[in-house]
């Protein structure tokens, strides 16, 4: 299952999807809106997505992830539009027969959605706004990461 | 050829559009486009940051050779989760 | 938290009691009973718990893991009785301001509760029954093992 | 001293009981007392396994000193999760 939606995230529809009698593990990753920035205060979030790109992405993670843990239960649901603060933003859930596997994998899932998929994060401050850089490489020197 | 180059997020931002036309010779690449982004915007990204190109809804390595029609998207740093 | 119930297992009650607007990241484990051992088709488990015990060790992985990974937010929900095919025994959600230290910590305490925690798990088949052994040593050789 | 000794899952259902009467020496050691618990139910646990003690609802070495009252029981190997 690939979800990407203006709508509040429910966990339990990823938890469910990957659900299996024959399976004894399910690993759910649920990131949420922290409330601050470097100790600035950050009042709401905007996600916004190239769609159509985002969810061939976020498919092509799914198998790519599936094939690499022989895994085949697994779900993800990004939200886009504004996101409240402590509201949750992604759910990754991986049902796999043994814990280890539902580990690595969801991690791994984590991991290369962060990397590839076309979504892109703004923090709304009281003073501003700032599009937040992914976390593995620094983007540009801070006068050109807080342009706005 | 004039190709329509789609922005997201922090370019759409410094564009201060979600499209511009950008017109490259028949043939040319991928990074033959990036060069004339560059020239038109050149406060888009500085000169150290790699302008990453999306081509047809994939990521496309700057020798790409472009074709007229194709759906061009200029991907900023991605920052989901 | 720290839950040792007969009740159905909400997996919400556990992530929401870790969710925080500091934190960016809730890692979840979902144990669910599996319909086979080894070829054999388990109808349904049976779970018992020292509970006493059993309550203040799920307190002491809580705390001990919590001391290691530097967190915070930790909530373990065990089933005890019996439990259906498909449904969820275990809950165990970590909320944590990194994704890292969460799938570490997560996956932590579930290997210490299947350590130290005296809970017993019986699987029940059309013919007999079996009292789950742990799974990281051999308790018995299989005369003993298959003895119920 | 005799001790009630409680029993669990696969221990309670080879001694038929969930509760045993244990007598020990006073100053017995929890070794003495799984010494005791194997010569009266011969078959809870083959040689090669260790029968593991909590006492007062934690796990005692085989060295802890037994006391009156205290709550001893009988953990088989866990399986919870």
């Amino acid at each position: 299952m690939i979800e990407l939606t203006y709508d509040i995230l429910n966990p339990a529809k990823a938890t469910d999807a990957v659900r299996r009698d024959t399976n004894g593990a399910v690993v759910t990753f649920l990131g949420t809106t922290r409330d601050n920035f470097e100790g600035k205060s950050v009042l709401t979030l905007e996600y916004e997505a190239f769609d159509e790109m985002a969810v061939k992405k976020l498919e092509e993670v799914r198998q790519e992830v599936m094939a690499e843990f022989g895994l085949e239960q697994l779900a993800i649901s990004h939200r886009i539009g504004t996101v409240g603060i402590g509201e949750i933003s992604l759910v990754v859930a991986v049902g796999s027969p043994h814990r280890k596997e539902g580990f690595l994998a969801c991690q791994k899932a984590v991991d290369r959605i962060k990397e590839v998929v076309p979504i892109w994060k703004k923090e709304v401050y009281q003073d501003g706004s700032r599009w937040v850089a992914c976390e593995d490489h620094e983007f540009a020197p801070p006068e050109h990461r807080h342009a706005h | 050829m004039e190709l329509k180059v789609r922005l997201f997020a922090l370019y759409r931002e410094r564009a201060g559009s979600s499209t511009i036309a950008v017109a490259v010779q028949d043939g040319a690449t991928v990074a033959d486009l990036t060069a004339e982004v560059r020239r038109q915007l050149p406060n888009l990204a500085p000169p150290e940051v790699n302008i990453v190109v999306a081509v047809n809804a994939d990521y496309a390595d700057p020798d790409v050779i472009l074709r007229p029609g194709d759906d061009v998207c200029l991907i900023p740093p991605v920052s989901g989760g």
